[in-house]
Order: C-alpha cells, then structure tokens, then sequence
C-alpha cells in the first residue's frame, strides 16, 4: 500500500478544512482511499483550524504522526498545532510567502507558492483554491471533476463567489508544479476505476454511520441534547429520520433525553439518545431505571478527553469505567464498542437489536476519532441487526417480570389488552407489584443478571485478526484497533506476529470464550486511549488469572503504531 | 356496557396513609376515564416518585413509575413515539416542581398532547415531611428547614402561563366530581393540558384540612393569556376551575410521510 | 457476653418502633448495650412496622437472624414481616389474645398478656405501655426511670394524654411476669453501673455521627436534597448547624446540591452533601468538576437496595461501583466506607480533612443499616481529623494548577489579592487557562492521579481485628464488619481463629500495605452486601495476584455470621 | 486612584468570533466593576458552559467556569458560605434557560444576594448552532430542529417575575454603557438581580444584526408585580430597562450565632 499524508493548515477563514475535504473527496472518486480528520482551535470562527489527510491506494484507516506535506495557506498561530501536526526533516511545506513561520517552526524543505498572485491573476481571492488546483493535477485528477465538486459545495453561494472560486481552482491547476511536489505527489499511484462487482465505495463519519445502522435497525424516536462530538451524529439524524417516519426530539437536557427515550421504549419503538461523557453522567440515574424497568434503551457516547468538560473537541478513551459500573445498585447491562468508522453501522444496529431483545440499556462506546473523521469505507451492507420488539404472547396470568429460564421476561406493550402492568424502577415482584421483600429482589437480581449472562451473542463479541497462538496479543477497543492493525502489520513487515482482538462487546465481558481464546498467547498487551488503564483493570477483574500488560496513553494526541511496537518489544510492559 | 369508574381501578390497595387526598385524585382519573369511555389499554399513566407518584399501579391501564422528577419527560417520550395512546402524567409537587421543575417548563413549551396533574400538598409525603417549592414561606414543620423555607412559595399556575401552557386548570381533592370534570376537559384538549390539584397531606401538614373552608370556584375561562394573568394573579391560590384554555398547534406538528425525502444511502455513495 | 434479642411488632399507631426505642434508652441507661434496627412497611403511616432490639451486657453491634421474643401488639399483616422477624421453635412470643397469628406463623411458644384489660383497668388505651412496664420490670430497671423516658418523649403531648400512658406503664410493671418471660429477661444481667473514667456512653445513629463528625471537622456548608435513607442525616444537620455558624440549603434537586457544595469548597469553606443512590447517580457530572477544579467537596452515600428506585428503605452495598467509577473521564477521587455506627464519626471527619488537605471529592459509604440502626456507643473523641483548608502562601507567578512534586497545588482564595485565577473543569495549564494540549492535559491527569496515589493517609486505611498470618482473612467494609466481627468470635470459640480486616479507604486503594498483609493469609474471603461481588471484582483488579473469593449477598436481609462462616467451611467458595 | 475598566480585563484573549455581543458584555461588566470600585480579589464570576460562560477567564477577578448549566447553584453556594464576596453568575440562554432551567427557577424564589446575566443569543454558539429555549418558533436554522423549533420561546422576564425575582432587567450588547449602568445597579441591589442581555451571535444568527432597530427603552421601574406583569406582557421583548425592582429579604435570612443552642453533643449521651 502507498499512501500520502498531507496536511492543509490556515487561520479562520482561510478553508483549510474544506480544500481537504474536497481533495479527498476528489481522490475517492476516482477510486482512491483515504481518511480526513479536522482539528480546531477552541474558537468558535477566526480561529486556525487543520485538515490532516492521509490518501492511499488502498484502505486507509489511521494518520500517522509524521506527514509528508504541509500547505500552510498562512502561518497566523500555526504554533498552536505543533503536537499535531509535527514536521519532520522529510516533510516538504509549501507556503505562500506572505507571512513566515513561527519561531521553533523551522522546516527543512519550505517552498514558496506564490498562491496569492496566482489568484490574483485569476482575478480570485481564493488562494486555498489555487492548493486544490494543484494538489489535483499533481494526484492526476481532471480539473473538471474538482470543479463540479467545489461548485456542489459552494451551491448556496451566489454565482460571482462561485465563479471567482472555480477561476482559482483552474489557475491553480494550471501551474507548473515544483519538483519536489510533483515528485512527491506522483508516488500515490493514480488509483484505479472500482472493479465492477466491488462493494459500494462511501466516504462518511463514524456518526454518521452509527445514525444510519440505528435507522436501518429500527429506531424511530431520538431525543437528545447536543453535545460535542456527538451533535454531527444527531445532526444527521434530524435532518433523514423523517425518511424513516420517526421523531427526533431536542430536549431540554439530557436527563430529559434518556427519560424521553425509555418513555419511546416502553411504547414498543426503537429508541436511542447520543451524547458525550458530560452527558452520558447526567443520564446516569435513569439508564438505571431502564435496567431496572427492563426497558429498552439505547446510548451512543462519542467519547472526548475528560475529566469533567475535559478536552470536548478531542478524542480519548476515558469513559469506560462509567459506561460498565456508572449506575447505583446492581445494575447489569450491555457495553459495545464500534471497532472502526465503517462498524458503527454494525454496531449501532446490533445495539437495537440486543437492547429490544433483551429489554434493556444498551451503551454503544464510539470516539471523537471514529465519529469526526471522514473515510472511504466499503458501503455497509443493510442486513444489519434489526430491533426485535417481541410483545407477548403469554398465557393467563400474564406477569411482566415472569422468572423465566432465558431471564428475559414476556413484555406487553401499551395497547394490548388484558396485559396491563406499571412498570417499575422500584423492586417488584413478577407481577411488577412493588415490593421490598428479599426473595422478590434476589429473584429480579438474578433474573436480570442472568438474561445477559446466558445470552448466546454469536461471533460478533470481537474482532480476531492473526492466530493468536504462541504469538503476543494486542486487545484494543474502538479506534485505537485501526492503529494496532496498522502495529501488527508493520510487526510482520519486520518479521514478528502478533495478533489483534478488537472487544466489540465488551459488557457482559465473554470471560469463557476469551480465557480460552488468550491462553495460548505469549504476552497479552491491552492498549487504550486514556490515562487510568480502564479496559486493563476491567479485564483484570474478570480474567485475574490472565497476565494482561497495559499501555494506556492519554488523549488528545493519537496513539501511534509505534507506541504499541515499542511497547510489545520492551521487556514485559507493567 | 360502558364500564365504571371502579372498572378502571386495578385492585392494588394503595399505600397512603388513610385521609390521604390522593384517594381523591384515583378517584377523579378513573371517572374521568368512564366519562370518555377510554380503553384502558389505551392509556398509559406515568409518573415519577413520591406518595402521589404511585398512582399509576391503582389504575387499571397501562403505567411507568419512573424516577423521581422525570414523569413528563418520560411521558413525552411515549406519547410522541405512539400517538395512539392516551397518555397521562401524574405526580406530587416536589417531584414536579423542584427536582421535575425543567422539564415542567419545557414540557409548557413543547405542547405535545398529554394531560398533566400535579398533587399538591405542599410537602414531600414519601420522604416524610421536609418543605416542598409550594410550601408556604412561614411553615415551620418542614424537617429541613427549622426556620421556615425562608422563601417565595412556587406558583404552579403562573409559572405554566408563563411558560406557555395552553390548558391550565385547578382541581381540589376535596371535590373529586369537580376535579373528574376537569380531567376529563383536559384530556379532551388538544396539546399539553395541566391541572394543580390541591391535594392534602393528612400526615404531615394535617392543618390541610382547612382548605375545605378556602376553596372557590373562579368565573370565567379566560381564552386570552392576558386575561388568565389576571386570574392568576389575582387570585389566592384557592380558586377552582378552568383558568385558561386557549389551545396551539401540539408537538410534534408534521408526521412526515415515511419514504419522502431521498434516501439517506445515496448521500454517502462516492 | 450475654444479649437478649426481642422484637416488637404491630400495626400502623400500635407504637413498636417508640416502645422498642424507651426500652433500648431506658436499659442503656443503667449501664448496659444495645442496639435497635428499624423495619417497615411501605406504607407512610398506618403499615405495620417492628423495632428489633437486642440488648447486652457488653457492646453490641449485630442483630441476629433468630429473636428469643417477640411482643406482638397486634397481628394485623404480621406476615409481611415473615422473612425479617422469623419466629423459630425457641422463640418466646408474647400477644394480647384479641386476635391471632395470621396463619403460617405458628410459634410453639405462644403466651397470651391482656394488655388490653390491664390498660382498660388502668384507664388507659396504651397497650404498648403494658409491655414497655412488664419488660423494664423484668430486665431490672426501676419504674420511676421508666417513666422519666416516657415524659420526655410525649413532651409534647398534653397532659392528660402523658398521665395515661403513664398509668398504662405503671400497670404494667407491676404485674407479675409470666414464668416463661420473667426467666428469659432474667437471663440477662442486670448492667452495672459504668465505672467513673470510662469513656462517656451515647446511644446515637450512623446518619447522626456522621453528620457530627462533619461539623466537628469544620463543614459549615451542607446543600442537599432530601431521600431515604440520607434525609435523617440531614435533618439532623438542619436542626445542629446553627450551632457552628454554618448553613444548610435544601436544595432544588441533586445538581444544585453538589454544585452548591462545589461553590461553597471554592471559597475556603469546607462544604458536604449526603444523598442515597439515585442522588449520587444525579451528582456524577458534576463530581467530575470536583476533581478536575481541584475543589474539596465531601459527598456522603447512605447506601439502600438499588438499582434504580430499588428498596428505598432497606440496606445494600451496591453503589460501591458508582463510588469508584462513576464519573466521565479519568477522575481519581477518594472513596471512604464507615465501619461502623460510631465510626461514621471518624470517617466523615476524615474526608473533610483529606477533601480540603487533598482539594478533591471525597465520596462516603455509608449504609441503610448503619445510617438509621441506633446503638449503645463509645462517645467519639472530639480529636477528630479537620478541615485543611491552607492558602497559599506562594511566590510570583501564581500557578493555581502548578505541578509540584507532592502533586496538591497552592490553592488560593476567592479574597486574598494578587492569586486570582479561574477554576475549570476544561482542562488546563499550570495557570489555570484552557488548554487542550497533549502535554497540559497529560500535566494535569497526572497531577491528579499522584496527588492521591503517593499521599500517605496513614494507619486508618483499614482495621484489622486478629492475625493474618496463616489464616483466612475476611474482607469486608461497612455494616458487614460487625457481621464479620461476630462470625469470627463465633470461630474462635469453635477453636478456628480467623483475621477480619474491614477497609476504611477503598480508593485510592492501598495496594502495596495489602498485597503485603494479606500475603500471608491462608484465604481471602471477600464478604459484601450486594449481588454483583463489586468489592471482589474491584479488588481483583488492582491485586489480581490474589486469590480472593467471593461471598456477596444482595439486600434486604442481612448478611449473618453463619453465612460467613459457612463460606469459610466450605472448601474455596469461589 | 481607582481603577478603570479595563484595569477590570484579564488580559487573556477571548475565543470569541469577531463581532460576538459577547465581548460588549464583558465590557459593561468591567465598566460596572469600575463605577462600583470593587475589588477584583473580593469579586467571583461564575459561569456554566457556552461561548458566553468563557468570560469569567477575562475578568480579573476570581472566577470558576464550571459546568453546563450549574452556574446558579454554584454561585449561590459560594455566596452563602462566603457573604463578604460579590458574586456574579454569567451564562448563555441554553446553560441559564435549558440545561439550567430548574435553577433559575429557584434562584428567583430562594434569593440569595447574586447578580446573574444571561447573554442571550438565541441559540447554542458553542455547539455550533442549534436552537435554543429563546429562538423563534420560526427559525429553521437550528441544526437539530430542521422544521423549526414549533416551540414557543421561552420567556426569560416574565418566567423570572412568575418565580419571584426581585429585579428583572433587559441590557444590550449594542448599548453597553446603558448595559454596565443596568449592572451597576443589578449590584447594589439586595438579593437575586436578573439581568436578560439580548447578545448576538454573529455567526450562527447573523439576523441579529437587526437588533439594533428593535431595541428600545422601557418607560419607568414598577415596583409592584402587577405593574411588571403588565410592563413585561405588553413588550415585544426588545425593552430595554429596569422592568421590575422590589427587594425582599435575602436568603438566608438569619445568620445565627455560632455556638447558640444547646451543645449538641449533649443530646447524645446517655
Ligand atoms: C433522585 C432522587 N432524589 C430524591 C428522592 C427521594 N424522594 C422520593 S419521593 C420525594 C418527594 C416526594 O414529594 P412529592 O413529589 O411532593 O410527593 P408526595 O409524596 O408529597 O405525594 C423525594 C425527595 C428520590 N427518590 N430520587
Ligand atoms: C452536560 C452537557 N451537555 C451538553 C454540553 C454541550 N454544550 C456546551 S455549550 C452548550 C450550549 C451553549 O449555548 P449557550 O448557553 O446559549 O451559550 P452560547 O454559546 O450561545 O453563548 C452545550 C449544549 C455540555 N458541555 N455539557
Ligand atoms: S404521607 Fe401524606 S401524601 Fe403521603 S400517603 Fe400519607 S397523607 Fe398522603
Ligand atoms: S459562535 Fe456566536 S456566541 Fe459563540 S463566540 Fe461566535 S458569535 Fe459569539
Ligand atoms: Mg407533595
Ligand atoms: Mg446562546
């Protein structure tokens, strides 16, 4: 695989963000691979903003620490990126002169694209233009197609802005590229035309996956409180679950948002809520009340640095610990994790699946990185899960919280005669009579634990790449399982296997098929995205016989394939 | 054969304290539901936590006991997901005016078509007896605060004018036929419909028992907000009745035609 | 040491609970113990409810499963009560004969008091004086004592109301006891008088202590939200905090509460809240600030059957995974678990000093069980821990979130000139300013996390009654304490010596002192009330190299000493 | 020599959007700070989360930027464990009136001696645009409500005089010296002082630029209710002013005696 990291950087309004976007976009539709993730100053506008891009010939699921180009359209506060957009030795940065690095910003191969005479000349301001113009033709892309792309986008846009933005596109285009850029742009290979027969090709988020896989499995009431990085998600789904002929609901907060939800639950519809961890805190009490009500419920937390309001923008892996035991009392309930931007379809979908099912919470744990970042995916396939709102079919006397074998007792839904019943976040009996008494409680206890313990969750609990065999194991969740592949598969480069299991469930934990899985590994190295080791500690306390090793590393800044490769050929790592 | 009131009872026995004015209210719900002759498996009756929060097992109908506060929200969430249902949230005054005191608001704004009756007494009964928002500033029996609330007592029918309720009515458990008739008009109208009823607390604010003396009925039916301002306002708090009903466009107002629009699939295809 | 069990029992205004409760006073009075456990129905008056005393010559910590008698003021929905207050072959059963066991109870030992008629002949109603008269006669106490008790507590009441149930004790006491019930009460000494220089007795609850060890540390703030079984705690603090010229807000819900006490910790004042699950579940965002502010707030949990609404008035030890691990992000806090009634005292003293010393969230365990159970007690000493508010005494510049060694920044306050600054729960630099940096945030996460870890919290981590070496431990925390006290003198009298280590500070969890004492333990029993083994799974998580097991019993019932002891005999119980 | 405004700035740069209304608040708040003399060190600025709640970082003064929606309880606690400071809550119409409703709420009734100034832009600025409580039921801009917010906005005076407020007034941030004069006085007054700043947002509500031709003053203070009700009801929401001043006694009311009372350690013993 040969892929290219570029990374496009400019102060508020210089469109940064949107000549990458189009650029992969262009390079996908041509057949290329790609991914693109954004980052932001903490303003709001005016503030610099980055497109960090990796293209590829081939899937493309991570950015590495280093890039191979920078176009800095200005310099303004260019500082403030310098953790995440590191220029190294190799890296060729094109400017436009105008302005010079910060001090400490000091990159060997600068080069001087006279952008803003270009535009000029073309009678444009668009100097961002010009840099697509260039960046297309050197990936070997026709000016015609990155024109209908930019005209797309700027469709709001009156004719003279759209017109003068095309003039610098073309302009741009046109130019003779300097040597190193045309060098280095030209050892992408021009990507191939889709093989009839392939999968669709998307370019989407991991948002808007996880809203779509909800959809197609059914959900048809959300309510919600926005909140960064989740409100993308619920943007997309209020503006397609009219297709769908659901509701969306913006809530006054999001103790609102889960109750509205469990309310849509006991009414027999699919329902769900995103958010982030200061959210999913506050919707602490009441995911308590659906385990307790055995009502289904769906969460999506799109996690973001913490603690507190933490680092919103930025990704971490650091609410773990409240998704598995964030809830007073005994409280069992379902923790996935999406494996990549393309799972959260899956996932989502799986979650309203085994959420109606099992009549419970269902938490879905995502990531800034994987609900932000835009990739081309293979499109998913919509035989996903599906809700399975079973109402009842009992016999006389009909009792909701019935002890049966499975654990998972008969529900009736609101609407169906002679199987009336309150359903309860207070202990109850079987007949959902509250009640205080010891056996009534035990019996509920158990029944509860034992609907998700004894439940057959197939094959889909994790992901296995490698024989584990002999061989050290890498145990990972959510996006930090792009990195561990992109580990392992340079590991084998160098000659060493080792295998990756990403956790897709992760509550309840598969303890039996997972002592059998890891037993024959030679080293067990949990990686995760935050600073406590929480997955570490949770897998410690289930498997204590297992010699799990930890490297937790801390957001904002990603973990690094390397980071995991160090840490596998150091001496045992805790 | 039209059912009963008793019909739609449950048979659970309650667990108030004898004297309870929530009997009252039980009462009141289930007349209400013969007079509209609803089925009872088409009414879910929903609340949060507190003596009054109980309500709905003693129904016979479908119910959620939820957590405390969260009662509206809850029944949102329902009556927007199954339009098809009736949908009624119960609870006391503290449930729904302090800790449920947000989403009383929003639920004034947001107008989604559900009746709502807060029992007011003034107190948290089920925690046995601290001051409640509607207590009154000079009570001095309130477990927490041995000096009296020191504060403005919450005003319920204000505060839902305010807020934008469209039906605003004020019941009396001591006048379960009036209070029935009331429930009755605010299932009947069309969005969010709420009704305080001054419900007492035999136990811990036993002085209640005097508000027989102090209940009147108010004239009029203010249909203008201005007009139910000045009822409310001039009022003591004592007055029974309809004090607005001026109904708006419920929530959520489109049901878009499942299908329109095109196909989410097609925004993601390179 | 000799006890005496009985239980009082009756219908709704029948007065078991006060009967119950003069009786524990008046005994303890002259000398001896006691303690006395609350149960009833959910009903708010007019349920039936039970006092279950057990009195002794010696300290008394523990009610048994079995009762030696039961004074039974009526039968009305006895029944209810079947699984709290069993009735077994030996236990004595007095009633008055107006009506009769409901069936299923059928005691072999039935006799027949009529209290009505001896009350009617004294021109009273109050049957429950009779008994109260007959059992001080028979446990030796004097009538004069009895009714000064008896005063005091109908103070209220007028005094034609006072002189009634006066005659009706009066009466009482001077009948002749039944041969069966005078040779059982006979069976327990009367207490002699406390020798001068002993420390001063109470009869106090846990809610009670805990709020004194509160105010005696120094909170002058309290905001909180009234729920069982936390609101007596309260109210307490309502009725005492004048007193210490603080202020207690009822606040509107859980979120105002612990933002409340946040605000109050932010300016200097040592400021708690306490609250039962579902309020705890409610405060978990904003305990989140607590630790990233770096403000001192003390929360304590009077813990009751969960999850959701659950068993409001019955004790459980499920919220412990909330404690640890409810918060978004990594949010190292401190978590403390009083052992005792008296201990409440201690431990709550003890995280208002280590809440301010430490600026950081405090959270304490207490339980339904220890909260409302009242006891004969040791008065605490008043060299109770305190408040460690300290300003900073810093030099130029002032960085409120500066990196020291020990990891605990000089905190100013609001009012000392020239260190002003803005707390934040975003993260942020040494200076208190925004920042979403790798290295501010790993900066700060690591601060946090050192600030506990390496703190030295001294011997009160945990309390060990016996010797570990080559014996089986049992670990355990809260009300299971006296349980595991009992359960191990019940050994030891078997000739079987076991240790019991009770565990004060739960987090940060003492990791190196246990895995050191508890090396040479022959068995790790981990005894806890709830139904998910919470304390095991967390405990294996941080010393997974040992080889706990397992004995966790969810709520309502008490855990007794011979399930203890009969895990320890059965061969490794996990 | 005293101290002028921006002797009042912290010096750290806002993250505020070029035009924000944001910053003219901040302004008035320091001109106010001036006109008092207050001493930075003596002062605390609270806030919750939002664009809007990143000011207290741009006083000198204490501040504690907390979190979403909790500025009230936060500062209210603050003031009544420490009564010698002044104590301001800032905060965003989404914090103050979505997330923070309930607060408000009983802030208003409880009335404890703070200022609070809600910089209202009539949407989310910080996530990016999506309605908020006070957006137009018309306006279709709003991220998550793409057929409007068919809600009725909501009424920050009128539910702040609904709930007890003893001072309601309306500031702009195209007037902030008519702004800092409303703050001036918001600090003199004893007990909860309300503040609704109408704030634009340049960027997700650019429309309200037009503010500047709607605003205008109100005429006269009324110091009872009624006359506020009617002041508040008949205005478009553009009045600028006092719309209502009445103090009542602050909460707490009594500061009792340290050491009053019996010891009470006493009642325990036996
Ligand atoms: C989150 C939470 N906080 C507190 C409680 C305790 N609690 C239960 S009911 C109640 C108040 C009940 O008062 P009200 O709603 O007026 O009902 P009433 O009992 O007076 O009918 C409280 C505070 C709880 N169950 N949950
Ligand atoms: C518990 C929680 N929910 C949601 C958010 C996300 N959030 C941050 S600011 C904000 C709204 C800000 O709007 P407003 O208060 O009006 O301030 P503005 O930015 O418009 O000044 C939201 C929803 C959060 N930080 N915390
Ligand atoms: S405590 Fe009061 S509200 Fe509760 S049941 Fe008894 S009388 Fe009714
Ligand atoms: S987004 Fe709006 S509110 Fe936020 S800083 Fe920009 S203009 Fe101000
Ligand atoms: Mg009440
Ligand atoms: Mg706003």
């Amino acid at each position: 695989m040969t892929t290219l990291t570029l990374a496009i950087s400019g102060s508020g309004g210089a469109g940064a963000i949107s000549t990458g976007e189009l650029l992969l976009r262009l390079f996908a539709e041509v057949g290329g691979y790609g991914m693109l993730k954004k980052t932001f100053s903490p303003q709001i506008r005016g503030g610099e903003s980055a497109a960090i891009l990796r293209l590829g010939d081939a899937p493309v699921s991570t950015i590495p620490a280093t890039i191979d180009l920078l176009v800095a359209l200005d310099w303004q506060n260019f500082a403030r990126f310098a953790d995440e957009v590191p220029i190294s030795a190799s890296t060729l940065v094109l400017h436009t002169g105008t302005d010079v690095p910060p001090p400490g910003v000091t990159p060997d191969n600068l080069l001087t694209v006279d952008a803003p005479g270009i535009a000029a000349a073309a009678d444009s301001g668009w100097l961002n233009m010009v840099f697509f113009g260039m960046l297309a033709s050197g990936l070997g892309c026709t000016c015609a197609a990155a024109e209908t792309l930019l005209r797309a986008r700027l469709e709001k846009h009156d004719d003279a802005v759209l017109d003068a933005a095309c003039r610098a596109l073309q302009a741009g285009f046109a130019q003779a590229l300097p040597d190193p850029l045309r060098e280095l742009l030209a050892t992408l290979p021009v990507p191939a035309a889709t093989a009839p027969g392939q999968p669709q090709r998307w370019l989407a988020s991991g948002n808007q996956m996880a809203a779509l896989g909800a959809l197609e499995a059914g959900v048809r009431f959300v309510a919600a409180y926005p909140i960064t990085p989740a409100s993308d998600l619920l943007e997309w789904l209020a503006h397609h679950i009219d297709h769908y002929g659901g509701h969306l609901v913006q809530a006054e907060d999001e103790l609102a948002a889960i109750n509205m939800v469990i309310g849509a639950g006991f009414g027999g519809v699919p329902a769900m809520t995103a958010t982030s961890g200061p959210g999913m805190a506050l919707m602490s009490e009441a995911m308590g009340l659906a385990v307790a009500s055995e009502t289904a419920a769906v969460v999506v937390d799109v996690m973001r640095g913490g603690p507190s309001t933490g680092i919103p923008t930025k990704s971490e892996q650091s609410d773990l610990n409240l998704a598995l035991y964030g809830m007073h009392g005994d409280a069992p309930h379902i923790v996935l994790a999406a494996q990549s931007i393309a799972d959260c379809h899956f996932t989502a979908a799986w979650a309203v699946h085994l959420a109606t099912r099992l009549q419970t919470l269902v938490i879905v744990l995502s990531d800034q990185s994987l609900g932000q970042s835009i990739q081309v995916i293979d499109a998913p396939g919509s035989d996903c899960p599906r809700a399975a709102v079973n109402s009842s079919q009992e016999a006389e006397p009909y009792l909701r919280y019935r002890d049966t074998d499975s654990g998972v007792s008969p529900l009736a839904l609101p609407g169906e005669p002679g199987h009336m019943y309150t359903a309860d976040g207070l202990e109850h009996g079987e007949n959902a009579i509250p009640s205080p008494r010891a056996r009534d409680h035990r019996m509920q206890l158990d029944k509860r634990w034992r609907k998700l313990a004894d439940w057959d969750f197939g094959g889909h609990w994790a992901e296995l790449v490698g024989q584990v065999d002999q061989r050290p194991v890498i145990l990972c969740m959510g996006s930090v399982t792009a990195t561990a592949l992109e580990a392992q598969a340079a590991m084998a480069a160098a000659g060493r296997e080792v295998a990756v299991l990403s956790l897709r469930l992760l509550a309840p934990l598969p303890t039996k098929q997972l002592a059998t899985l890891l037993a024959s590994g030679t080293r067990l190295l949990v990686v995760e995205h935050n600073h406590g080791a929480q997955l570490w500690h949770y897998l410690r306390s289930l498997l204590p016989q297992l010699a799990f090793e930890s490297l937790a590393l801390p957001g904002p800044a990603a973990i690094q394939p390397r980071d995991i490769y160090t840490a596998l050929e150091a001496a045992n790592a805790t | 054969m039209p059912l009963k009131a008793r019909d739609y009872k449950s048979g659970i026995k309650p667990i108030w304290c004898p004297g309870c004015g929530h009997y009252s209210v039980l009462n009141a719900i289930t007349k209400a539901m013969a007079a509209r002759e609803v089925a009872s498996h088409n009414t879910a009756i929903v609340s949060g936590i507190g003596c009054s929060s109980r309500l709905p097992a003693y129904v016979s109908s479908y119910g959620f006991h939820g957590v405390h506060g969260r009662a509206l929200p809850l029944a949102a969430g329902l009556k927007v997901a199954r339009p098809d249902l009736e949908v009624v949230a119960v609870g006391g005054d503290g449930d729904g005016f302090s800790i449920g005191g947000n989403h009383f608001l929003h639920a004034c704004r947001r107008n989604v078509n559900i009746v709502y009756i807060a029992m007011d007494n003034e107190v948290y009964g089920m925690t046995k007896g601290q001051a409640s928002p509607t207590s009154p500033e000079s009570w001095l029996d309130g477990k927490l605060t041995p000096h009296g609330t020191e504060m403005r007592a919450f005003q319920p029918c204000a505060i839902a004018l305010a807020s934008g309720a469209g039906f605003i009515a004020r019941g009396y458990s001591g006048d379960p036929n009036g209070l029935a008739q009331l429930i009755f008009e605010a299932m009947a109208f069309p969005g969010f419909a709420f009704i305080h009823v001054l419900s007492q607390c035999v136990t811990f604010v036993p002085e209640q028992t005097a508000w027989k003396q102090r209940v009147h009925p108010v004239e009029g039916t203010p249909a203008t907000a201005a007009e139910a301002a000045a009822l409310i306002h001039a009022d003591d708090g004592f007055g029974k009745g309809i004090l607005y009903r001026n109904p708006r466009p419920v929530w959520p107002r489109m049901h878009p035609q499942a299908g329109g629009g095109e196909d989410p699939r097609a925004g993601f295809a390179l």
